[in-house]
């Protein structure tokens, strides 16, 4: 196994556990924006898709390329949009009591 | 250097998630999360803007179409048509993927070192489940078909079938490093990502989307592994594991197993016994009264004869206590013949030390209604039928109630949608602004108060 | 519209049929209101409190009663009937039922009778359900009763000179007063068990933190009261009762069957074994006692323990049963409003049950069964 | 070793100095017991109850009194004190700094006279405290009288027939009385003021969930006693006071200056704008009263104000408080008690101070300063 | 595959830490952290073991004799001096680190990347300070110097100065290479240590360490760059990270702001008022008093007039609930003279509803309470007083008590060691089995409820 | 700066954001416990004292080396041993009410 890929290996399994870490007991209201948020970041393969369309050759690989990143593009904006429309409820603050 | 931008990037998500976590700082949370993968974009492109060859209209074109679906989608959709939103999103960043996957092994015709190929094969393979699953889902969820399980020849065994298919079909691709392998592998897992939802029943899909959540971001640290991307993969396991995590979390809330869901044709399983008949009811739970609670200016009890029955009048007085400890204003609202005898409610909320000066009568109550964020309502049902009000024909029209149904929210806490003294049921229950906590009264509003301690 | 307030005469009758308040509503409605003087002085409403609320103050009786709707509280003696013009309406507990010699009187003379105690249950006449709310006065002044005239604390004490216990009170009969007295005795401190013969009120015993005796029940008739019981039933009620009255150190008994006699839940040999000093309070008496030996407004020795058997219980508390019972009238009066005055309307669902005698006739059903009256006229 | 115990012969005193749980700890200890017949019945004791405790039944005073020790609840007659013999012991409530013709006959006899009033108020000395025990049932017997006179609800209630709110009631004086009292009022669902010239109570009233009235304070003697105040302090205490009472449905008043006369705290302009139908308990009535116009054991009407003031609050909860000083003069007769009977030990932080006649000499010093004996002496 | 195994011990602290974070898994936390240094330790061994050169009598008697030391302190000492002992350890910990830096200080004679210079001077620089201050630490504690804070010349300037002369050294050591730079840098930083921890009092000096053991997670972590190791990179890391978390959590605990404790030379700090002269109390959090509840079988209320003070009878209520909830037996012993009044406790337990049943008079408690194992007093104390029993020249000697001086433990909870009526001190605070909760009992019982509910 | 040092950057960052999240409200009681045990866990340095240790060359770094060793050896023998002695509290396990 090559050093780059045990390098892979460490720092996946050292952001899973924080993954793991970083969700506490979230209030159910919060299940969906979360799972939201989530997935936005999920989006982070735009990067690799980023990569393959500008390196792709040939039009199969154009082709690819192109949809990789649109289909990432989608789920990036489109996530983190949504998941702050979702959260417009949390904006109102609790007055002082009069 | 472009490695530890990524980094930051990383730290940015991680900041990110954990505030989406609490109420206080979600919405900074998801800003962060967002700033982080702006960061991950523009030190990709700032990294290969230099490089020759590069094909920048596929990268330009991508951006500005995924740009604008996404933002249209994300800014036109209903606030009630979101989880299919989300599935939808979902099955695009599972297919993104897959496709970076694809495409390099268009570039490379497939040779891989076996470590990679592996890796190749599972983006793939959990990428395109992601996406067939998920559009699954939104179509479930969207009324495109029906949201009842489907049932499959065979059963559960079907996909199990095409489970064990999908992983021969990968050791092929890894072992002979033939592309059209790797092909297959992608045809078998669609098919598997269609099959494997359809058979769960429309109520379990938020799980389902969640659980295709934390695969697709499997998938986007698989496909770091492939292009030796550590952005990919951090953000990918972030993901995968705190979408995992958030799964069973939110399987527990709807008191079902993850195994349950999943396999739940294996079993059979009643799920929550209370339903409406066909009329639809807001179902909450204990943390999503918590939270309306937290978030309102002015909170109006309103007991009856379950608060009784229950005992529960200290409990409700411990929960005001603690909205007043957040500068709450919360009072009671006390009907004529709430309970089965004068003065009810008196005698258990002098119990409880309830201050006189915060019990409203009738007259005094009803003015404040429309003006309260939330009405409380604890084991009341008659006093609070407004069929008293707009119902000619009702049994009880004529009576006076407690009007909480023009407050802005009503909870209603009771053990299920049974009818009380008068045996006559209550359209409060069905309102779009009711939210129905469904307990009995005293371990409910304990749930709540412990709910309310952790925002 | 003139309304008449009389003085109630009866003995150990404090109550008034109108307070302050009712007025204020009644002279907002622009009806012209008559309390007789001193009406309401034993309830605490001095005649000041009724001119200061707009009504006129009438020097005797049969002013008071010269009106179109005369409020009272108990029913009036046959030389107050003679004061009542033909065509008015009389309000107030009139005892239809079973004091038929005065509806006949009522009826002979023309005037329109409506007995509260026949307004019916139902959930849209509960403001005018005047039984229910003397009956709540009554169970909370039963309790005070009992536990002043005990000889024993009623919470339990730990102090320098020994632990007192609590006492145990048992309530018998469930309904309105019932439960009100367990909610007093629970207040006091006792600890409180209690048995009425409908099985529902097991849930409504326990919402009010007290223990049910789980002696024999059974179903209430479709409109919520309790029927007889078979004597077989009732042998094995007291049965179970037996123990649990011995050891009582308080008692209110409030059973009640409309129309009957009150069930005999307390025998005299279920008093022998109790502690001498523990005290019975014997609601029912006057309809002949859920307690053997108990006489209405007497006090009974039974070896040491003493039966109460008061029938004045709402009027100890007159300020607030006056207040409760006027806002009863003065619901039904807004029921029988019109633009002008009042009409009796025999179709309505309140009044109509409640209306005993109308233009000169019998004109409810249940007085008429008493009265025999529709087999003589088959 | 020979003990007796009387039946009390004072008019509305149902209580017995021992009860069957005394009687067997002096039988354990090998005492002789004779108790007169019929001297535990008013308190719901019967003959039988102490003949199973093993003690014997007197068939007459002079036999209950013909004993060692005698313990008795109010003071003896000169009849009485006829029967006692000399050397006796003879123990109880004996009003030793104001019945002093008792005292010196009692001392002419040569009865060793221990009363319980003048034992003193020190922590090891709490189970032998009678005022205290004795305050305490008085506390919550003046209450239950208040509320049952009372003609309104203690309570709040919310009912089909208007809401009634609760009763305002008032509380001056809060020792031990009045300590029970705001407790038990607070039980019936009263809201509860209170106000005492000790500015510790505020705290112990505030413990209790009541509302302390700011009105001066002035801090208390070195035994915990409240001394008498200047007239200007009365005065603005008054002013402060004047408008809770005009307010109060209820009041009961518990303040005594040892020693003093009770001071007067509500005065007749005070009482003047209250309610008609309101009531106040003046516990003090018999040392004076706290209330214009109060006389001991009888009620007094003041525009439509009843002023009560009982002196027989503790007998009316017979048993119990029976109960209670049994279970102080067992203590007390415990400390005295020796292998073969008992000594009166004059040295002894208890007994000493509470003898306040031994071998025919008037020991106690403020017996003696009240007879001004020893000025005599001097 | 060697950083796979390094990773697998990284795992294995991560969840050893986890579990070190609750009562309830603590000992296994504790186990799974040892058994992955265990692994890492072999691993390293085996990594080494067929390189040629490899001085093994240094490795072995290193061992054993670091072995022997640590495990004969760790077995022999007293559980009063476990601090101390800690502190010590970590000096060890850090001196190891400094010392790995210095061996490649001088195996390479200084010459190294700018990059690992700077690892290495951090390495040898934090190693010294959290040597040094930790034997600093272990002398105060175990008193062998003085517990108060010594004053240095100039204050806490000193010290500030003092680090700025480390930092041109650090400086000076990375720019020039030259190996006498790295020995003054240890030298200065060595003083430093010293200086730094003796100006703060012995009461700071559980926060002090838990800082310093953070740090020397930092000094193991930087030594990990500059040998390349990432078994100590990630070991530090967590270390770092984790100790200083819980030094946050240690000083807030305590009422302290970490600045205030590193820093208390910068102002005056009078720290928290309670204290009995000489006479040592054990001073207990609400946490502390809630996971003595949550482990006991049988606890006895004792409510006196602090109770009534702070109304706080409807939060004994809810505590006791939520422990009977726990299986554990909760009973109230009520003392004939509790509170101000005859029966002041009996109203207001009758107001919280505590049933009648298990209210214990005197006569029925003391036999009790030996066998309780905690009891827990609430607002009482001559009640509770043993004066009355053991001295007879106490002004309330005779006075029958409640025996809680002999359950297993006693908890206090009060809001200081004022006197209670009689005006007297209680030896019941100053005993070893007690535990004091200086609070408002009302706010305290909510907060070990709220604690409770947390374990 | 070299890929090795930039991947141990990766690693140090992402491992003490595990060491962040991992530790969430510990109760006062724990603290001492989980302050010996991260302790205990800080002499991972041993490893890197093996490896000084076994590879020095010359007296001084023989000597440094031994030194490391004996030092990391006290601090992970001695911490994780005194851990659980203070957990021993602990062992007790409450039992059903009688
Ligand atoms: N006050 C009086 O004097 C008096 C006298 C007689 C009759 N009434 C009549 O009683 C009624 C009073 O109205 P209301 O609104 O107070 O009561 P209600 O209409 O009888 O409704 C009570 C509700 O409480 C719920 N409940 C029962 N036990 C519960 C528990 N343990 N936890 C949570 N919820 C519980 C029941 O629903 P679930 O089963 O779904 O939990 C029920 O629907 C009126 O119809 C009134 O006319 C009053
Ligand atoms: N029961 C009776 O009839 C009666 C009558 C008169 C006198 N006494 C006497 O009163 C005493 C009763 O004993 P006790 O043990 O109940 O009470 P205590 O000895 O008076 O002690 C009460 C303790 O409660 C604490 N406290 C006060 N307010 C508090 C609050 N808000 N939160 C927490 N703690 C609070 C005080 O300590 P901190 O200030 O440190 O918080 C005080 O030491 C006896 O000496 C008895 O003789 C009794
Ligand atoms: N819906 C309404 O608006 C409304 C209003 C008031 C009362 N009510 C209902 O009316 C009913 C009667 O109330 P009430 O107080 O007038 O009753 P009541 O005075 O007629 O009788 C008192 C109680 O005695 C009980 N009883 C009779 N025989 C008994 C026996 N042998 N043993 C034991 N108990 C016996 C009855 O069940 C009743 O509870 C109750 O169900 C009450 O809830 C309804
Ligand atoms: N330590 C013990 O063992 C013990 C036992 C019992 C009582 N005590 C104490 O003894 C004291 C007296 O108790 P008591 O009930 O016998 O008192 P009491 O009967 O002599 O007087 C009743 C109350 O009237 C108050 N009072 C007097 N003048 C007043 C005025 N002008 N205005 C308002 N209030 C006035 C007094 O302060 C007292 O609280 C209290 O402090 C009590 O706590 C101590």
């Amino acid at each position: 196994m090559s050093e780059e890929f045990i390098q892979g290996i460490v720092v996946f399994v050292l952001a899973a556990f924080v993954g793991f870490e970083v969700i506490s007991k979230v209030p159910a209201t919060l299940h969906t924006p979360l799972m939201s948020g989530a997935n936005a970041i999920s989006g982070i393969t735009i990067v690799g898709a980023l990569i393959a369309a500008g390196f792709g050759e040939g039009t199969v690989a154009a082709i690819l390329g192109f949809l990789a990143v649109t289909f990432a593009t989608i789920n990036v904006v489109g996530g983190f949009l949504v998941t702050d429309r979702m959260l417009e409820m949390f904006k109102r603050k609790p007055a002082k009591r009069e | 250097m472009i490695t530890l931008l990524y980094l930051a990037a990383g730290a940015l998500f991680i900041l990110g998630l954990r505030g989406l976590g609490s109420p206080r700082t979600a919405r900074r949370g998801n800003l962060l999360a967002a700033v982080g993968m702006l960061l991950a974009i523009v030190v990709t492109v700032a990294d290969i803007i230099d490089e020759p060859g590069v094909v920048w209209w596929t990268i330009i074109a991508g951006l500005v179409v995924g740009g604008g679906i996404g933002a249209y989608l994300a800014l036109r959709v209903q606030m009630v048509a979101m989880p299919q939103l989300v599935a939808a999103f979902n099955g695009f960043g599972g297919g993104a993927s897959a496709l970076v996957a694809s495409a390099e092994v268009v570039a490379t015709d497939g040779a891989f070192s076996t470590e990679t190929a592996v890796t190749v094969a599972l983006s793939i393979a959990i990428g395109v489940v992601t996406l067939s699953g998920s559009f699954v889902a939104y179509a479930k969820l969207q009324g495109l078909i029906t949201g009842r399980p489907i049932g499959l020849p065979g059963g559960p065994w079907f996909n199990a079938a095409l489970g064990g298919i999908a992983v021969g079909v990968g050791i092929w691709a890894v072992v002979s490093g033939d592309p059209i392998a790797y092909w297959v592998l992608a045809g078998v897992t669609f098919i598997l990502g269609i099959t494997a939802v359809i058979a769960i029943g429309g109520a379990d899909m938020p799980v389902v989307i969640s659980l295709l959540n934390s695969l697709s971001g499997v998938a986007a640290a698989m496909a770091g592994f492939v292009i030796t991307n550590q952005a990919l993969i951090i953000g990918g396991a972030l993901v995968g594991a705190a979408g995992l995590i958030l799964t069973i979390q939110m399987s527990e809330a709807m008191n079902r197993s993850l195994a349950h869901v999943l396999f739940a044709g294996f079993g059979t399983d009643g799920g929550p016994a209370i339903d409406a008949g066909d009329k639809p009811v807001n179902r909450a739970s204990a943390d999503d009264v918590a939270i309306s609670l937290a978030y309102a200016q002015t909170v109006m009890v309103v007991p009856g004869y379950g608060l009784a029955v229950a005992q529960a009048q200290h409990a409700v007085r411990e929960l005001a206590n603690a909205l007043e400890a957040r500068g709450i204003t919360v009072e009671y609202a006390i009907h004529p013949v709430a309970g089965r005898m004068p003065g009810h409610m008196n005698v258990l909320l002098a119990e409880a030390d309830v201050p006189y000066d915060l019990l409203l009568d009738l007259d005094h109550s009803n003015p404040k209604l429309p003006n309260t964020d939330v009405a409380l309502v604890v084991g009341a049902n008659d006093v609070v039928n407004p069929s008293a009000r707009d119902d000619s024909s009702s049994p009880i029209y004529g009576m006076p109630i407690l009007e909480v149904d023009l407050a802005r929210t009503a909870v209603v806490l009771k053990r299920s949608l049974s009818p009380g003294f008068a045996g006559i049921d209550n359209p409060l229950f069905y309102k779009e602004t009711t939210m129905m906590l469904f307990s009995d009264a005293k371990a409910g509003l304990e749930a709540v108060l412990a709910a309310l301690e952790e925002l | 519209m003139r309304i008449g307030i009389p003085k109630e005469q009866a003995a150990r009758e404090n109550r008034v049929a109108a307070v302050p308040a009712s007025v204020k509503t009644f002279v907002d409605w622009e009806w012209d209101v008559a309390v007789e003087t001193g009406a309401g002085v034993a309830a605490g409403y001095p005649d000041q409190a009724f001119i200061d609320s707009g009504a006129t103050i009438a020097a005797d009786a049969a002013t008071a009663h010269d009106a179109d709707l005369v409020l009272r509280v108990g029913p009036p003696t046959h030389d107050e009937i003679a004061m009542l013009h033909a065509g008015s309406v009389l309000c107030g507990f009139l005892d239809p039922f079973v004091a038929t010699d005065l509806i006949e009187t009522l009826a002979s003379r023309g005037v329109t009778a409506v007995a509260v105690e026949a307004i019916p249950r139902i959930t849209v006449a509960q403001s005018m359900d005047a039984l229910s709310s003397q009956a709540n006065v009554g169970g909370y002044a039963a309790v005070l009763l009992a536990a002043s005239v005990s000889p024993k604390f009623l919470p339990m004490l730990v102090t320098a000179a020994g632990t007192i216990p609590p006492a145990r009170a048992l309530v018998l009969g469930v309904g309105v007063a019932g439960l009100q007295a367990i909610a007093t005795f629970k207040r006091l401190g006792a600890v409180v068990f209690a048995y009425d013969i409908r099985p529902e009120t097991k849930e409504q015993v326990e919402s009010l933190g007290a223990k049910f005796v789980e002696a024999p029940t059974q179903a209430a008739d479709e409109g919520g009261y309790a029927t007889e019981v078979d004597d077989d039933t009732a042998a094995r009620q007291q049965e179970v009762l037996a123990t649990f009255v011995a050891d009582s150190d308080v008692i209110v008994t409030t059973a009640q069957i409309p129309g009957r006699a009150a069930p005999r839940l307390i025998t005299e040999e279920m008093i022998t074994p109790m502690h001498p000093g523990s005290v019975i309070v014997d609601m029912a008496a006057s309809t002949g006692g859920n307690v053997a030996g108990s006489r209405p407004d007497e006090i009974v020795d039974v070896g040491g323990v003493a039966i109460y058997g008061p029938t004045d219980l709402a009027s100890r508390v007159a300020t607030d049963s006056s207040r409760m019972y006027a806002r009863n009238l003065q619901e039904i009066a807004n029921r029988m409003r019109t633009e002008t005055g009042i009409t009796i309307d025999l179709d309505d669902d309140v009044i109509g049950p409640a209306t005993i005698t109308h233009e000169g006739a019998i004109v409810n059903p249940r007085t008429r069964s008493v009265m025999e009256l529709d087999e003589e006229g088959s």
